[in-house]
């Protein structure tokens, strides 16, 4: 093994485990098929011992290109693989539950999903334009097949129809501006492109065409208004185990693709990002946290939350500082574990061959079982930003940032948008809190299930209270 | 002479033609995927002009990988086409909007 | 016991007395609620007494010491302490012997009801009170004693809560409290900024270096502070002394116990506001034009309150409006720098009314509780006590020579004749007026009651406790049991005598000195004292003065209408109709406060709860801006159609608009 | 040089022209199979435009892998879904004006943006020079892609696999009423159950074992 | 030395979270266990008071470690003495809440207890948080049990009311959020007595005073934000009504004396005629509205605000007498009488919830004209509701006189009319309370509900008559509550006479 192997050994493992997982399958009896989550699961510990091991996140270790340039290997892509392999963790755990009360339990998901961390993977070590579009792709074809996994599902069809055609519409816009970039550096290597914007200024006007259709792509694959079509059909007709995926991973990926291409690749232009993402973040505060107070779905409400969330981490990019990308990383991290447990509790409340769907399939959670209530409400309470819950931190250090870049007024939008946003979760507290249950069935799940899903609730206190350690991780990504 | 100008203004074009194809078709999904195609060609047609132009042939690979990829996604794209039209038994884009609000 | 230990002994025991018979009445009994409270007050009494004498005679100094500190706040020491002057033991004197008197006294009045120990507990927590107030030696202090009063009256006119009109008039009289007390605060306030210490000695010593400071209420007109500060402190006094327009609360008290009508509504806390005056003149004789504003209020309360008296029917209500009317000649005396015949006055009228208003009570006792004097009549054989004292009360309230009332009023009248205070000639002919008026009403009473025919039949047989129509009873009327009698006889020796042996001294012997200043050029009492000859001489003279003569008049139309000729009393109702409304009505302040005050507040607060506090903020900010969130949000979520294309469209106006934005312009 | 005009310029104008006309027919005709047709057409006059570049490993691959393979897939699809066609496409007509507004105002964008200034004409980049005779595109273009682009070759590679797996898992249906093979069940029989002796009363009523 | 500002935050919290683990089948545990910890934590009280200097304005019991390393963030602690008597306030009413939902509340026990001591350990943390955030999260965490205290244990209308309270509670703090940001960057410190020292220009002190006076004006709560108030209290057990009237209000005191005029003492002396103008208008208008409430509860919600009134009027009239005077003197008396208005006003309105909340026990109703003549059934309970009435009119003798009495006595000082609104309380405060008396307590027995009344128990009475012991003690001898903090007022008052601008 080469080097470049050796740097990019993660990636390999997942790929190699991915095959071995489609290569088993065939070979498993239905009652068997345990043992695809089991290898999923060892695969995930693997790579994270892995990537632990090969360069310890965030010690001041500079980054390490391989593939003659074309993947890097940062503190950032670290942590972000790291929480990449956490939450998808806990997505399996939540999935496989999901998949097996639905008798949907396949091997496709698994190698689907892996395949997907494969491009989340190579995204978020991306160092060239190819690997960000190659990474994107191998992201996005995954998803697209993950919500269209349960074949018999008109809803999920149509959803990934949808998500289809726009991704694929976005990757294109995407592409050309790629090609505008290409064009004004004459290459296609981040580095190569922010050596070339350095030297020859940035007042090239292929330059900021570029800029303008690869932010349209970074802000589809984030979900931020007006190219947030595509989140909530998505997130409601999917599968829950393929919207427990798409929430989470790939938002980590999006990030780790803004971050290469605004930061690293052009990073000279921050002033004119900087008011396109700032207008972009306001739209989506806006439309996300407004269309989510009209819904009785509350996966379309968690959907269009998102947007309102993907406004936030765009936020804490205006800056253009370490810290502001550290919160923006922190921020996104926090928002996958939150959604994580958001959906993953929805996984818990479907049954009798229904999705959990509307809000008031969460009635009088509280009195049903008390502990998975409350796990819920940290969540809720976490998204809103009430201290102490991680959300609350996220929403902070995103605020300091739009602070940090002058932007006052913008501040005082989000903080704004962020109360009217309350009022949602507030809801669903209230349906789960103060209503009486519509049913008294009993929770079941198995146990790694419930250990899962506590661990995931903890962590939105655990890591509100014991946030510096997090934080910490996340801005000394950016500070080398 | 064909300038550079040119070959971009033709990729621009289409760009355009195939952003008016998803907008304007609203009843076969399969021309979406057709325009989608459209929009990729007119990428292709700005890295095939700009590697030419600059002599630097990391267009032309990135194309390749583009083909690749449509291909790729092409594929994938009918194939939730054939899924949808087995539960829905219409690919009609204006009755593909059981997912709304 | 030193003296201050037994200075602060004093209003404690009471305090002690009434702890003992409220929070532990089921403890002690009726009984034991009874003894321990008169044992208390009897003590303090006796211990007041004591330090009078002492005063008299063993040349006892002044004494003005701190209890406790209350709190220091920016070196102003607020705190609890007594000043002890000539004129603090008089009045604890006066207190105590009438409270004493009074609750002997209830122990006949309220044998039945259910509440005696609750009674006997806030009778003796306004000894307390009462106490507190004349003893103290600041303005805080003062509050505490002047509100703690306040709340005791309260509780006893509201004594029989199920009695919708009784709580009605307790929180009437409150609140009428309350818009005094809110003056009297503000007046503080004055005297704190001004003298930056709220003790008696500090304020008064400095008093005199802020005679000519201004205050600028409404800017660019200067106020002098002096007469800013002794307003506001007079409007407390109104409101406590019962002074127009701030009377209002005193009539409809009656609806309390008469025990507590003559303690409390008659003889000690009403005059508190009168002795408070008297108090503060060192301040007050800063200022003419506030010693003016007293004097014509009073002045006006003296006459037309007690007009009123002459049209009421209810027993105690013509006695109580005779107190509004007393209080307006003891607020005249203030008002014309005649303190001392103030305190007089008030001293000579706490035995007297107190003694009138028991006799009242005697008289509803045997009247089964029937307070209305138009059943009455004839009543002298069957209750020869009461009548008897009831007749010395009576002409010691007129000012008939040589009763102590005499003595007080008729200094007053003089002060003021003395007088050359601004609208002193006005109220020279109010107060003149106002003695043929109070003998009108006063014999009135006395006729209709004790005099003429019976107005009431003994019905055999009935249910004496059932509540039998007007102008019946269930047996027939007999004189009150001596725990009532005993306090009537003791009271009247005072109202007769007290005024003959403490003239001298108290008018013209300076013995209120220590406690009163009077600037040498307004000592209208030292012009009249040296008319005087003591009191015999002054009796005598007062034969002759124009007052006796409208006394004997009012006198005289009393004999004639009420006890020979009633019809003439109808007659000149009807033909007086405007005037007797007038007076019926109480010149209509009644009905002025409900409609505007209490109607209005209501009405006030409805309209800003309804329509700005409910309507415009909750219903239009609040609620408004849920609502357009709300209607934006649904306009919003319309755009997610469902329809692919509309999500492309989205998509494309978005490129479109960023391009436009970064790209062209 | 033909009648005084540049063949290579005549070729690009023509190219050019049909490739705007057939792609403006494939969002515009009512039918699929036309849609598709007219793609091709787009595609091949594309590989042209790209050949004329010298550009022509992609323009080959283009007509192979899209003509070839992609189109053939499409139309496959078409045929396949049976779909019937839309009698009228009303929402077309209606929506005309605004798409094609749109699309004029976002071309006007971009060619205002790449015409500003004249900064693609020849001064800025020049026109490059024709190849030796002797170059190879393709050579060149694969040596590039095998050392310099070696990962992305493999992730297309495993893109690629992505796309085979997703399309298997998405369309396979797994009838009942089918015979299949189960690999998984062939490879791990036993022998016993390959042959199963069967005892059998002769003649005897059907009591015992089914077969 | 113990930590002792750390355990009177984390025991009740985390004996909160015990008591939840007890789950919902041992509900007389969980009374037990939180009693056993609400008392303990009160009995903590006794050293931190006694430990506590009279003596300096410094920070006393103070606690530093470093929480969040990349921005600074301290887990930094102490009180002085606007803090002490806040905190000992908040837990001397630990005990009562437990005791009085003892009988009362039946469903969901453990969280219902569980959520008080929470709160309780939170609102300590408020008073006693140094570092900016640190504040700041345990300002708003603290909303999050209010909220389900309301919503779950609440009447008809609790979902309205707390999501209402909630919101509107969040919606102010979030710009003072924005503003401790600000606050931290420019001056590198979370350390709320660093930003007592940074100097802004008259600009920044006033968009950070309006960003503060948006979360305390609404917390405290001030006209015309005040609308959440009545709402959340007419639907909280009793439990959330007393914390909430108790102590949440006087969060937006304190903020106010910690952040507002320290940190913007030039932007409160620009803009103090308009609190003062809000001031008034929540005593006398809020007077005239409460005057005609037909719900108990909501009557008394109102006169909090009247009441609260007289705390920001305190305040701030300190400027309208150095303006006056050039001096500080007498801005003192209102500044203490504004603490002691709080600390009092805790008591009185925090035993008037009890009182409600005790005849609501009986007869589910809180509406006046469901009672009348309840003297007639309970005595005791009616001298006890007597009482608080009239300390809630500001009766001598009683804890509500003193801080009233401070700050009309101080606002004379800055203005007669100041003076003369702020006493319209005297005759307004006493026509709202006692009508309410008369109409409630007195009269003839109104209905079969009422004669069917039973007298205070013995756990409602040691509850009443604690808080009655407290209303007297501090009305007949307050020397003891303001010597706490004229060290820390008088030091505020030096820093607020000093302008911050160059």
């Amino acid at each position: 093994m080469n080097a470049s192997m050796l740097i990019a050994a993660p990636e390999l493992l997942v790929l190699i485990m991915g095959c071995v997982v489609l290569c088993v399958d065939p070979f498993l009896r239905e009652e068997r098929r345990g043992i695809i989550h089991m290898l999923g699961m060892l695969t995930l510990l693997l790579a994270a011992i892995i990537t632990l091991r090969h360069e310890p996140a965030g010690a001041g270790q500079a980054a390490v290109t391989a593939f003659n340039g074309a993947f890097i290997s940062d503190p950032m892509s670290d942590v972000l693989k790291l929480f990449a392999y956490a939450t998808l963790g806990l997505v399996f755990v939540y999935a496989k539950h999901y998949l097996r009360t639905f008798n949907q339990f396949r091997a496709d998901y698994y190698t689907l999903s892996l395949f997907a961390l494969l491009g989340v993977m190579l995204l978020i070590s991306a160092n060239s334009l190819v690997m960000v579009y190659l990474g994107l792709e191998l992201t996005s074809l995954a998803s697209y097949a993950l919500v269209a996994l349960n074949r018999q599902s008109a809803r999920g069809s149509e959803a990934a129809m949808k998500y289809f055609v726009l991704g694929s519409m976005a990757s294109g816009l995407l592409l050309y501006g790629m090609s505008m970039v290409y064009g004004a550096t004459g290459s296609l290597a981040l580095p190569v492109i922010a050596e070339s914007l350095a030297a020859n200024g940035t007042d090239d006007v292929l330059l900021i065409v570029g800029l303008v259709f690869m932010v349209i792509g970074i802000a589809f694959k984030l979900g931020v208004v007006p190219f947030h079509m595509w989140v909530p059909d998505v997130y409601d007709g999917a599968p829950l185990a393929a919207t427990l995926f798409i929430s989470t991973v790939p938002k980590l990926a999006a990030f780790a693709m803004a971050y290469r291409i605004l930061a690293v690749g052009l990073g000279e232009m921050q002033a004119d990002w900087q008011q396109m993402l700032a207008a972009l973040a306001l739209a989506s505060l806006i439309i996300g946290n407004l269309t989510a107070i009209m819904q009785t779905n509350i996966r379309r409400m968690l959907a269009y939350s998102t947007v309102g969330h993907m406004g936030f981490v765009l936020l804490g990019m205006l800056p253009g500082t370490a810290t502001g990308y550290g919160a923006s990383l922190f921020y996104i991290v926090a928002y996958a574990l939150m959604s994580a447990a958001g959906f993953g509790m929805l996984v818990l409340l479907s049954g009798r061959g229904v999705d959990c769907e509307q809000l008031d399939d969460l009635k009088g959670l509280n009195r049903r079982n008390g502990w998975y209530a409350a796990i819920m409400l940290m969540v809720m309470f976490s998204m809103a930003g009430v201290p102490v819950f991680v959300g609350f931190f996220a929403k902070l250090w995103v605020i300091k940032a739009v602070l940090d870049a002058g932007m006052v007024n913008l501040a005082v939008a989000a903080v704004i948008f962020s109360v009217i946003g309350a009022f949602y979760y507030l809801r669903v507290v209230k349906v789960m809190y103060f209503d009486e249950p519509a049913t008294e069935t009993r929770f079941e799940p198995p146990v790694d299930f419930s250990a899962a899903i506590s661990l995931n609730g903890v962590l939105m206190l655990g890591l509100g209270v014991l946030s510096g350690s997090l934080l910490a991780l996340c801005t000394n990504s950016f500070l080398l | 002479m064909i300038t550079l100008a040119h070959y971009l203004t033709l990729g621009a074009i289409l760009l355009c033609i195939s952003v008016a194809g998803v907008f304007l078709n609203r009843k076969n999904v399969l021309i979406l995927l057709m325009c989608i195609e459209l929009m990729l060609l007119a990428v292709n047609m700005n890295f095939v002009a700009f590697s030419r132009f600059m002599d630097n042939l990391d267009g032309q690979v990135f194309v390749f990988f583009i083909l690749t990829v449509a291909a790729a996604e092409a594929a994938i794209g009918l194939a939730i086409l054939v899924v949808l039209f087995r539960n829905r038994s219409t690919i009609n884009v204006e009755e593909l909007d059981e997912l709304k609000g | 016991m030193d003296l201050k230990t037994l200075l602060i002994v004093i209003p404690l025991l009471p305090l002690f007395g009434a702890i003992v018979a409220g929070l532990g009445r089921h403890v002690v009994g009726r009984a034991g609620a009874h003894w321990v409270t008169i044992l208390a007050v009897a003590a303090s009494c006796a211990l007041s007494v004591n330090v009078l004498y002492q005063q008299i005679f063993a040349g006892l100094e002044t004494l003005n010491f701190s209890v406790y500190t209350w709190m220091v706040v920016e070196g102003v020491t607020f705190e609890v302490g007594f000043l002890v002057d000539h004129l603090t033991s008089l009045m604890m004197c006066v207190v105590t012997f009438v409270s004493l008197m009074v609750h002997i006294y209830t122990i006949g009045y309220m044998q039945d009801d259910p509440g005696y120990q609750r009674f006997f507990a806030y009778i003796n927590l306004f000894t307390f009170a009462m106490l507190m107030l004349v003893m103290s030696n600041n303005f805080m202090q003062l509050f505490f004693g002047w509100e703690a009063v306040g709340l005791v009256s309260y509780l006893l006119i509201g004594f029989w809560f199920k009695k919708e009109t009784a709580i009605f008039a307790n929180m009437k009289a409150f609140l009428v409290n309350r818009v005094g007390d809110f003056g009297f605060l503000l007046g503080i306030a004055a005297v704190l900024m001004t003298f930056n210490s709220l003790d008696y000695a500090e304020v008064f010593a400095a008093a005199p270096e802020a005679a000519t400071d201004t205050i600028a209420l409404i800017p660019g007109v200067d106020w002098n502070l002096m007469t800013v500060i002794c307003v506001c402190l007079f409007i407390g006094a109104m409101g406590k002394s019962a002074q127009a327009p701030l009377h209002v609360w005193l009539p409809d008290s009656m609806e309390g116990p008469t025990p507590i009508s003559a303690l409390i509504h008659a003889a000690t806390m009403v005059t508190a506001g009168i002795f408070m005056v008297a108090r503060m003149s060192p301040l007050f004789e800063m200022s003419e034009a506030a010693l003016s504003f007293v004097m014509l209020i009073g002045a006006f309360t003296a006459l037309a309150m007690g007009a009123i008296g002459i049209v009421q029917n209810d027993i105690k209500r013509v006695v109580a409006y005779s107190t509004l009317s007393q209080l307006g000649y003891m607020t005249v005396a203030l008002g014309v720098s005649a303190y001392s015949a103030a305190i007089f006055h008030l001293m000579t009228h706490a035995f007297f009314k107190a003694l009138l208003f028991l006799g009242a009570g005697s008289v509803i006792i045997a009247m089964h509780h029937q307070q209305d004097m138009r059943y009455m009549g004839g009543l002298r054989k069957y209750m020869p006590i009461t009548w008897l004292t009831g007749w010395l009360g009576t002409l010691a309230l007129v000012g008939f020579p040589f009763f102590s009332g005499y003595y007080s009023k008729d200094a007053i009248i003089l002060s003021v004749g003395a007088s050359e205070r601004f609208g002193s000639d006005l109220t020279y002919w109010a107060v003149e007026l106002g003695v043929f008026i109070t003998a009108l009403y006063s014999f009135r009473l006395l006729y209709l009651t004790f005099h003429g025919p019976e107005k009431f039949q003994v019905v055999p047989g009935a249910d004496p406790h059932a509540h039998l129509p007007d102008g019946q009873l269930a047996h027939a009327p007999h004189e009150s049991p001596l725990v009532v009698t005993i306090p009537l006889v003791l009271l009247a020796i005072p109202s007769v005598l007290i005024g003959f042996f403490t003239m001298q001294p108290i008018l013209f012997g300076g013995w209120l000195s220590d406690a009163i200043t009077v600037n040498p050029a307004n000592d209208v009492v030292a012009r009249i004292g040296a008319d005087i000859d003591g009191p015999v001489g002054m009796a005598l003279h007062g034969f002759v003065t124009l007052p006796f003569w409208l006394m004997m008049g009012g006198l005289t139309l009393a004999t004639v209408i009420y006890l020979f000729r009633p019809s003439i009393a109808e007659a000149v109702k009807a033909r007086a109709g405007f005037l007797y409304r007038l007076l019926d009505n109480k010149y209509y302040f009644d009905q002025f406060n409900q409609k505007v005050f209490a109607d209005g507040t209501v009405k006030l607060g409805r309209g800003l709860w309804s329509k700005f506090d409910a309507g415009f903020i909750d219903g239009w900010l609040v609620n408004g801006s849920a609502r357009l969130v709300a209607y934006v949000a649904g306009f919003v979520r319309r755009w997610q159609t469902g329809f692919l294309y509309d999500y492309a469209f989205s998509m494309i106006i978005g490129l479109i608009a960023i391009l436009g934005v970064w790209v062209v312009l | 040089m033909i009648f005084g005009i540049d063949i290579t310029v005549a070729l690009f104008y023509l190219f050019a022209t049909l490739m705007i006309a057939a792609a403006l027919a494939v969002i515009s005709t009512r039918n699929p199979v036309y849609s598709a047709l007219f793609l091709v057409l787009t595609f091949f006059t594309a590989a042209a435009l790209w050949i004329l570049m010298q550009v022509e490993f992609l323009g080959i691959v283009l007509v192979v892998v899209y003509v070839g393979a992609v189109m053939v897939l499409f139309l496959f699809v078409i045929m396949m879904l049976d779909m019937n066609l839309a009698p009228l496409k009303s929402g077309f007509i209606r929506y005309l004006p605004i798409g094609i507004g749109v699309a004029l105002v976002m071309a006007g964008e971009l060619l205002l943006v790449l015409w500003a200034r004249g900064r693609f004409g020849a001064e800025q980049f020049p026109i490059p020079a024709d190849r030796a005779a002797d170059y190879s595109n393709t050579e060149a273009v694969g040596e590039w892609m095998y050392t310099q682009f070696l990962l992305p070759f493999e992730v297309a590679g495993i893109i690629l696999l992505v796309a085979i797996v997703a399309a298997i898992a998405l369309t396979q249906r797994r009838r009942t009423d089918a015979l299949v093979q189960s690999p998984a069940r062939q490879v791990r029989v036993k022998r016993d159950e390959r042959v199963r002796l069967v005892k059998m009363k002769s003649e005897a009523p059907a009591q015992g074992d089914r077969t | 030395m113990m930590p002792l500002l750390s355990i009177l935050i984390w025991l009740p919290i985390v004996g909160g979270a015990l008591v939840l683990a007890l789950g919902e089948q041992r509900a007389n545990a969980a009374r037990y266990l939180s009693l056993l910890i609400a008392g303990a934590t009160l009995a903590l009280c006794v050293p931190l008071y006694m430990g506590f200097d009279n003596s300096t304005a410094a920070m006393q019991f103070v606690e530093q470690s470093v929480w969040i390393e990349t921005f600074k963030v301290n887990y930094h602690l102490g009180i002085d003495g606007f803090s002490l008597p806040l905190i000992l306030l908040t837990a001397f009413f630990g005990p009562l809440v437990v005791l009085g939902a003892w009988e009362v509340v039946q469903d969901k026990v453990h969280q219902y207890m569980a959520a008080f001591l929470i709160m309780e350990g939170l609102m300590v943390g408020v008073f006693a948080a140094l570092d900016g955030l640190l504040f700041y999260v345990f300002f708003e965490a603290m909303l999050i049990p209010m909220f389900l205290v309301i919503g779950m244990w609440g009447g008809p209308r609790r979902v309205y009311a707390t999501i209402k309270f909630f919101l509107y509670t969040f919606l102010g703090s979030v710009f003072m959020l924005v503003g401790i940001i600000y606050l931290y960057n420019q001056a590198d410190s979370w350390n709320i007595m660093d930003w007592h020292a940074l100097p802004l220009t008259l600009q920044e002190q006033i968009w950070l005073f309006l960003a503060f006076f948006a979360a305390f004006a609404v917390k405290i709560p001030m006209f015309p934000v005040h609308t959440w108030l009545p709402d959340a209290h007419v639907e909280a057990p009793t439990g959330g009504s007393v914390v909430l009237a108790a102590i949440m209000l006087k969060i937006g005191g304190y903020g106010f004396v910690r952040f507002s005029l320290p940190i913007a003492p030039d932007a409160s002396a620009a803009l103090d005629g308009f609190v003062i103008a809000l001031s008034l208008i929540a005593v006398v208008y809020i007077g005239f509205v409460a005057l005609v409430q037909k719900d108990m509860k909501k009557l008394i919600a109102y006169s909090s605000i009247s009441h609260m009134g007289f705390v920001t009027l305190g305040i701030f009239i300190a400027f309208s007498i150095y303006r006056n005077s050039g001096s500080m003197h007498g801005a003192g008396l209102g500044m203490e009488g504004a603490m002691v208005q709080m600390v009092s006003h805790g008591f009185i309105s925090g035993a008037l919830f009890l009182c409600v909340g005790v005849l609501y026990d009986r007869v589910h109703s809180r509406e006046i004209s469901a009672y009348g003549g309840v003297a007639n059934t309970m005595p005791w309970f009616a001298f006890f509701a007597v009482l608080f009435f009239m300390a809630n009119s500001g009766l001598p003798g009683t804890s509500g006189f003193v801080g009233e009495f401070m700050v009309i006595l101080a606002s004379f000082r800055a203005n007669f009319w100041y003076a003369f609104a702020a006493g319209l309380t005297l005759i307004l405060g006493a026509a709202y309370s006692l009508w309410l008396v008369k109409r409630v307590v007195f009269g003839e027995v109104g209905n079969a509900n009422v004669e069917a009344l039973e007298d205070i128990n013995g756990r409602e009475a040691v509850m009443l008559s604690s808080l009655a012991f407290m209303v007297l003690l501090v009305g007949l001898w307050p020397a003891p509550l303001v010597d706490m903090m004229h060290v820390s007022v008088n030091q505020l008052l030096e820093q607020i006479a000093v302008s911050k601008i160059n």
